[in-house]
């Protein structure tokens, strides 16, 4: 008989932003499924334990503890305000961790926390960079619609230092939005600001509710940057399928940000995504959903990590995963099916894919915009 | 004189299934008149009242023996709704009126069991402002802001718009003042004759209920202990000194002389 | 008393003072000191892993906060929807020694003692000028003041800088005699640590509901009208209740900051409210002892469904939510079937258990 | 001097005057009465007098004290106790409870005692233990002390009620019907309560009360109201005479 | 000017469908004292029977809506069958707890379904431009939401102020024992009214679904976010709930028009209605039009 390496991944799959949680979980589960089944790591087995946290730092802590007691050699974390909060349990245990979430505060400090792909900081002064490149008359005003929490603040900071490094924008207004059944009078205040593009940074829902509105007042741009209208543009977490059941016709050209394949955009990779949820019976919801792409994409990079231990013949070890994580790079780069570029991990840099696709609501699906891309001034305020 | 309306026979109640409170009472109401319920503090008169009209049960209490038969239907296990459809409607203690909604609404309530059409409830409404003439003046008050006599006529109207049968009144007369006491017994008296509703009254106020009833029961500690009709008890030296205040010489014994020892009752 | 105080059977008072007595017999106290001892001594004899300790010691911590609760609730009957503000406003008093003077300054790391009586004092405070309402406020409308406050907390945490904006503030380790307190005795210390605290304010409780303290909380509850006729300033009182269970929050908060070492606002929102309320219900409104009872059945409860929801979700199909939903709908179910058929609580048992062992073998 | 002075006393709900220009002189050791039919602002005048309302206008003293603008448990402190009309037990709780209860203002000690309950604390909670069970022996309560005020009769709440205010040891009673609802036999033995209660516990009795024989026999002094206005005072044979009472409450009979 | 107005439209469209949501609350209130913290859930199961009618067994929606809210009516009538019948006469903490519980129980069932984790959004079946006048515009959705509050309000209000049943209602409210020694049936009553909120539960559902899109985590919150509406109207109090759903609906778009983003404040929105709450409680205790417990010593 193989080994087994253990493995816990702690999430909310009930409570807030489960409807991200649910197929993230799922895309982890069937893919170490799908490891164990088909022998990718010989006669070892994998078995990772995935409970509950309801996005709540102080379940997430007692799930970590137990699967420190269970002997973990990774781990794999949901939220961003948990995986702030361990950050300190994560360095004195010396254990990798992989998170759900891009904040880029979780690099800060600790040495352990791997973001899968590019922070939410990157991704939004991408979208910056785009909407500046792209802007024809004088600097473009901007908006920016956040989510009230850690998760959203984040990258604002890093948004604005862009622009005082010489990104050619002005950020006029930073909105954390509520609860709010409408969003008139928000919007109405945009307005009368001239800004012209929104950039969001929350999740689908309230994006769903703003574009709705936008466009019952008639806000929308038909075309990106119309002049005298809102161009709406949002990152990783306020887009996907479930935008697109939300607002229906109001999110049409709609900009995201995403470092993941869609189904919408057939190739290589979704097909092998679409194989694995068939497999396994999931629904055509989770199937297509980026976040079911996410979780497997986790998945896959901490088996690849321990097969290259594996392979190198050593024992799977907390220490020999993270020692193998910081030195995925170059032309140890890992290239999973799930994302727009590879997977790249060093001691200096713990964002793991760093391309980033820009899509566009097109007739009721995203699709892409342009090829894969970098953000610039990331690295000039770093 | 008819047949008995309602019949009691040996009920015992227990309350939160400990407290026995009835020890076997036993009461025959005849159609059409009026029987008053005598008795010291603590007898279980409410709780007699309380067992023929079904309502125990919301205050944790069970009749374990006897049956209660309401116009030869045994009514014994039945729940208070269908006790009042047919036709046997309490007054309860302290009035119980609806404090916040007004005298006019408080009185309406009282329908809500009857199936004979709206017209005749709007005449049944009419008439009881015919009946205690002092609520026709305040219609459309709060309820709770009514004096105590006042409240206890609205309890009354109340309970005669469910067009009852038999009406029982547990304590009338509390905390009203002597002209007030005076109107309500004549009220009681001109219902009975003129609704033909036969009525079982519960007081401490002997005089006044012995005054008005045809027949009276005596309580004490779950048991009848004296029965027999008004004008007997009346007469009776023990009930005439410990429930009318009256000394064997006949003049109203006075309150500053009262001693400290207690005189036996014979029937104890 | 009779000679042999270990056989006396009934209450044989003599005078009122022996019915004030903690302990009516020395059997109920031997008893007692050997539960005591047993508590104190179990870990050591029986050690546990690291997430059992913590469960432990968070059930031990949502003692002390019930017991406040149960004070405001339970005996004052005003109902608090807002207790995990309360707390929460305690573990922020730590955090923002943190955030002024350092996460490992000396004041945090080793006079941790006096900054958890310190947070007990300001949620006393807090405790106090919530309270203000109930001077004129009623019932639910008191309730849903307490709600406000509850979402006026959690609003002015996760938008202020100086709290980080509810993002985790960390909390240092602690120092004892013996040294700091490391990673593996961490959760050791603080079960011993909690232990002695709940103790402590266990009897000050029991104490001071045998005195007019605790009376007039009880007298406001039953009927607030006849208390201010009896003497008792009603409104004073529930100000006083509010203070009060502020207090006991307040250290349950701290101590909270320094079990996780880290102050983040998830840990006192809304749901954490209900749920303290659920467990001061389930363990019994208005007695002591449910305030121990309803945290260990509650967060006991929650494990064993975290458990099942597991097991579940190993053998039906995972494309069902059937797991995930087993939690809530199993916490729901038991509140609601605990309430249907035992409203008065766990307390209720403990009271029936006792007057039989009292009775036995006479029953009736 | 007068115990307990009421001068021109008004009182408005609304358009509703409860009581106005009420004049009232309650003096020291003996049973005043107040009588009057059902509306008449009997149990305001209590009210004002306890602190529950608060006059429109005019004024109460007591002995020197002006109470006009008192909270009840200001004016309970400086000893005037109070039973009401419609129960207000704590229904929850015993009789004992009940009344020990009652005797909050007079137990003092302090917060830190009581936490550790020690020395002051539980000496003087025994005291107060012992004094109650006199007002228990007294008020004849000895079978009820261990049951819940709620799930008595109405008759023996009331006497609770009364038995409450009593162990408040208060100089005045201010007494709000105590005797509805209760037979012949056991007015009589409320009435020599309170005969007692003022004889030898030297307490002053304000009584409100319906049952005109036991005013007429015990009151040494009666105020009739009606509509809020005084329209009769005296002894209770100048009452009986007096033809507006007899109008307004008594009836010809 | 228009910026004004539009908030305004907007805060009275948002404030209404505030008031229908708020509406079931009152309605169990007002007859049994008890505040329901599961109202939300019903709100987001009357919203999600609805869904599954029209899109799940292609139900025509108008007639879906009136099934979906009858299916509601009769579902939270048998929550308060099962759940809260043997419950009459407890203290009202306890009920109150109990509805904590239910929340957590239906939360559960829910999760069971797809409905409570995904998003989901109606068909559109109203004209998709809005109406405008003058520079202020309105969606036909929010219109017909508005049209709806306010038939289902009218009707509630006449229930109770003048048919016997709705007068018992409160009689029931006032006095369990002396409403069943008249005959009322204390559990009938109940029954109607839980079964009554359920019913507009459902229509509340439909109207913020369409508006927002079918999110459970969104229409759940509902349940709280309507204590302090119905605590500002007073508890009791129909009218008081759309004038103070329409109160707090203004409050939350002027915020969110004129506080956010201004003054360094954000999110003001979600935290005004309890500020604003807490200050007017302190000089109408019982809430704009809550009616005052008569309380005589
Ligand atoms: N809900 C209850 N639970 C327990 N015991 C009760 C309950 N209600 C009444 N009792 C007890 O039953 C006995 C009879 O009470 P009941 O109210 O029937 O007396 P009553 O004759 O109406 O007296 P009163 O004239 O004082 O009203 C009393 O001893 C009382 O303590
Ligand atoms: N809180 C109040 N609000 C409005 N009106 C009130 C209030 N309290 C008393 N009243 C009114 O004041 C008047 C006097 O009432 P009060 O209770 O003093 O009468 P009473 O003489 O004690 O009558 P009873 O003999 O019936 O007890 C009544 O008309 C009553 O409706
Ligand atoms: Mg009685
Ligand atoms: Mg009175």
């Amino acid at each position: 008989g193989g080994k087994v390496y253990k493995l816990g991944l702690s999430l909310a799959i009930t409570g807030p932003t489960s409807d991200a949680g649910n197929p993230y979980a799922k895309g982890v589960e069937d893919y170490f499924k799908f490891v164990n089944e088909t022998n990718i790591l010989g006669d070892d087995k994998i078995d990772c334990t995935i409970r509950d946290d309801q996005y709540k730092t102080d379940i997430t802590k007692r799930n970590f503890e137990e699967y420190l007691d269970d002997g973990i050699v990774m781990y794999l974390n949901y939220s961003t305000g948990s995986t702030l909060g361990l950050k300190r349990d994560f360095e004195e245990e010396r254990i990798a961790v992989l998170p759900a979430s891009y904040h880029a505060g979780n690099l800060d400090d600790s040495n352990y926390i791997f973001l899968p792909v590019a922070s939410y900081s990157e991704q939004l002064v991408a979208l910056s960079e785009y909407v500046a490149q792209n802007h024809t008359d004088g600097k473009a005003k901007v908006a920016m619609f956040i989510h009230p929490s850690a998760f959203g603040r984040g990258p604002v900071d890093d948004a604005k230092k862009a622009v005082a490094a010489g990104l050619n924008l002005e950020i006029v207004e930073v909105v954390e939005h509520g609860k709010d059944l409408d969003n008139s009078a928000m919007l109405k205040r945009l307005m009368s600001k001239d800004v012209q593009y929104v950039l969001c940074h929350t999740v689908q829902s309230p994006v769903a509710t703003m574009l709705k509105d936008s466009s019952r007042l008639g806000l929308t741009a038909k075309t990106y940057g119309e002049q005298g209208k809102l161009t709406f543009l949002g990152v990783h977490y306020t887009g996907g399928n479930d935008l697109i059941a939300l607002a229906g016709d109001a999110c049409e050209g709609y900009f995201w940000t995403c470092s993941f394949n869609l189904t919408s955009e057939k190739g290589e990779g979704t097909t092998k995504q679409l194989a694995l949820a068939q497999l396994y019976g999931r629904d055509d919801k989770a199937a297509n959903s980026h976040n079911y792409a996410a979780g497997i994409m986790v998945a896959q990079v901490a088996t690849e990590t321990i097969k290259r231990v594996k392979a190198k013949g050593k024992k799977i070890t907390k220490e020999t995963l993270y020692n193998e994580l910081n030195s995925m790079n170059g032309a140890n780069a890992y290239n999973p099916y799930t994302t727009m570029g590879p997977v790249t991990y060093s001691k200096t840099d713990r964002a793991g894919v760093d391309m980033l696709q820009i899509y566009s609501v097109q007739n009721g699906v995203f699709k892409k915009i342009g090829e894969p891309m970098q953000s610039k001034f990331m690295k000039k305020i770093k | 004189m008819g047949k008995n309306l309602l019949e009691v026979n040996n009920i015992e109640v227990v309350y939160n299934d400990i407290i026995q409170v009835l020890r076997g009472v036993s009461l025959n109401i005849p159609k059409g008149g009026i029987v008053s319920l005598l008795g010291t503090n603590g007898a279980g008169k409410t709780t007699t009242l309380r067992a023929i009209s079904g309502l125990l049960k919301p205050e944790n209490g069970a009749i374990k023996e006897g049956y209660i038969k309401f116009n030869g239907t045994d009514t014994t296990h039945l729940m208070g709704t269908d006790i009042v459809k047919m036709g046997a409607v309490m007054v309860p203690e302290g009035r119980r009126v609806f404090k916040h909604l007004t005298v006019n609404e408080n009185i309406i309530v009282g329908s809500i069991t009857r199936k004979d059409g709206s017209a005749k409830i709007r005449e049944d409404n009419e008439l009881m402002y015919k009946h205690f003439p002092r609520l026709s003046n305040v219609t459309n008050r709060m309820a709770g802001y009514s004096s105590g006599g006042e409240q206890q006529m609205i309890a009354i109207a109340r309970a005669l718009m469910a067009a009852p049968e038999m009406l029982m009144l547990d304590e009338p007369s509390l905390g009203l003042a002597p002209l007030l006491v005076k109107e309500i017994f004549d009220n009681i008296q001109k219902i009975n004759k003129e609704l033909d509703t036969t009525i079982l009254v519960v007081e401490q106020n002997a005089k006044v209920a012995l005054a008005i009833s045809d027949y009276a029961y005596i309580m004490e500690s779950g048991k009848i202990v004296l029965e027999g009709p008004s004008k007997e008890l009346q007469d009776n030296p023990d009930v005439k000194e410990f429930y009318m205040g009256i000394t064997k010489g006949g003049k109203r014994k006075s309150f500053k002389d009262v001693k400290s020892y207690k005189r036996r009752k014979r029937w104890m | 008393m009779s000679a042999n105080s270990w056989l006396a059977t009934g209450n044989f008072h003599t005078t009122y003072r022996q019915e004030q007595k903690t302990f009516f017999t020395s059997l109920d106290r031997s008893v007692f000191t050997l539960f005591l001892l047993i508590l104190f001594f179990w870990p050591l004899l029986f050690p546990l892993s690291n997430k059992y300790m913590l469960v432990v010691d968070n059930i031990l911590i949502a003692i002390v906060a019930v017991m406040g609760l149960n004070l405001v609730t339970g005996f004052a009957g005003l109902i608090s929807i807002g207790h995990a503000a309360f707390v929460g406003i305690g573990a922020y008093t730590i955090a923002s020694f943190c955030r002024t003077i350092g996460d490992s300054h000396i004041i945090v790391t080793h006079f941790w003692p006096v900054l958890i009586l310190i947070s007990g004092f300001v949620g006393a405070a807090f405790g106090a000028l919530v309270g203000l309402p109930a001077l004129r406020l009623k019932h639910l409308y008191l309730a849903i003041a307490t709600l406000s406050f509850q979402m006026i907390f959690q609003w002015v945490i996760n938008f202020m800088t100086f709290f980080n904006q509810g993002q985790t503030i960390f909390v240092g380790r602690v120092f004892w005699f013996t040294g700091k307190v490391g990673r593996n005795d961490h959760y050791l210390f603080w079960y011993y640590i909690i232990l002695v605290i709940v103790v402590l304010l266990g009897f000050g409780v029991r104490n001071l509901l045998k005195t007019r303290y605790g009376r007039s909380l009880v007298a406001v509850r039953d009927n607030d009208r006849a208390a201010d006729a009896m003497g008792i300033n009603p409104g004073l009182t529930k100000v006083y209740a509010f203070a009060l269970a502020g207090f006991f929050a307040g250290v349950a908060g701290a101590l909270h900051a320094y079990l996780y070492r880290g102050v983040g606002f998830e840990s006192f929102t809304l749901h954490e409210s209900i749920s303290y309320l659920a467990m001061a219900i389930v363990g019994g409104l208005g007695t002591l002892n449910g305030s121990f009872w309803g945290p260990v059945a509650i967060k006991f409860l929650d494990l064993q469904v975290e458990h099942l929801s597991e097991a579940a979700g190993q053998y039906l199909p995972s494309s069902m939510n059937l797991a995930t939903a087993l939690k809530p709908f199993s916490f729901g179910l038991v509140i609601v079937l605990f309430l249907m058929f035992e409203p008065r609580g766990i307390a209720n048992w403990w009271r029936i258990a006792k007057s039989y062992t009292k009775l036995w073998p006479f029953r009736y | 001097m007068a115990h307990l002075t009421v001068s021109d006393v008004t009182l408005s709900f609304g358009g509703l005057k409860a009581l106005s220009n009420v004049d009232m002189i309650i003096e020291p050791g003996l049973i005043t009465s107040i009588i009057g039919p059902n509306g008449a602002g009997k149990t305001s005048m209590l009210n004002c007098i306890s602190g529950f309302y608060h006059p429109t206008r005019g004024d109460i003293f007591y002995k020197d004290k002006k109470l006009t603008n008192s909270s009840p448990h200001q004016v309970s402190n400086m000893g005037i106790a109070r039973a009401f009309q419609n129960l207000e037990l704590f229904s929850g709780l015993s009789v004992l409870d009940n009344l020990l209860l009652a005797r909050h203002q007079n137990l003092k000690y302090s917060f830190l005692h009581a936490i550790f309950f020690y020395g002051k604390a539980s000496r003087i909670e025994a005291e107060n233990r012992a004094h109650v069970e006199t007002i228990i022996d007294f008020m004849e309560l000895e079978p009820y002390r261990k049951s819940l005020v709620g799930n008595l009769s109405y008759g023996v709440q009331k006497k609770v009620e009364v038995a409450r205010a009593l162990t408040l040891a208060p100089d005045i009673l201010l007494l709000d019907e105590p005797m509805a609802g209760m037979n012949q036999e056991e007015k009589e033995d409320i009435v020599r309560f309170v005969m007692d209660i003022q004889k030898e516990k030297e307490i002053t009795v304000v009584l409100v009360e319906h049952d005109l024989g036991v005013v007429m026999d015990i009151s040494d002094q009666i105020y009739v109201l009606d509509f809020g206005e005084v329209i009769g005072s005296g002894t209770p044979e100048e009452v009986a005479q007096n033809p507006k009472v007899i109008e307004a409450y008594i009836g010809e009979d | 000017m228009s910026y004004f107005f539009q908030i305004l439209v907007s805060g009275i469209v948002v404030g209404s469908i505030y008031a229908l949501a708020a509406l079931g609350l009152v309605l169990v209130y007002k007859s049994s004292r008890v505040a329901n913290f599961a109202h939300g859930q019903i709100i987001a199961a009357g919203a999600f029977i609805t869904y599954y009618l029209t899109v799940g067994l292609g139900i025509p929606i108008f007639f879906s809506f009136l099934v979906g809210m009858i299916i509601t009516f009769f579902l939270a009538m048998s929550v308060e069958r099962i759940f809260l019948r043997r419950l009459i006469g407890e203290p009202i903490i306890s009920v109150i707890m109990v509805t904590i519980g239910l929340a957590s129980i239906i939360d559960g069932l829910i999760f069971i379904t797809p409905f409570g984790t995904e998003n989901f959004s109606f068909p559109q079946f109203l004209p998709q431009t809005p109406l405008t006048f003058g520079g202020v515009s309105i969606s036909w959705t929010q219109l017909v939401g508005v049209i709806i509050t306010c038939l289902l309000i009218g009707a509630f209000s006449w229930f109770f102020k003048k048919s016997t049943v709705g007068i018992s209602m409160r009689a029931v409210s006032d006095d369990q024992f002396g409403a069943m020694s008249v005959g009322i049936s204390v559990p009938k009553v109940f029954g109607l009214a839980w079964a009554t909120a359920g019913l507009s539960a459902a229509a509340a559902g439909c109207i913020i679904g369409n508006i927002t899109g079918l999110n459970f985590e969104t229409l759940q919150a509902f349940g709280i976010i309507v204590f302090p509406v119905v605590i500002l109207g007073g508890l009791d109090s129909i009218l008081g709930a759309v004038v103070a759903g329409i109160i707090m609906g203004l409050i939350q778009q002027f915020a969110s028009g004129y506080l956010d983003g201004n003054f360094g404040l954000n999110g003001t929105g979600d935290v005004m209605p309890y500020i604003i709450l807490l200050i007017i409680l302190l000089f109408k205790p019982h809430g704009l039009f809550g009616i005052h417990e008569i309380e005589r010593v």
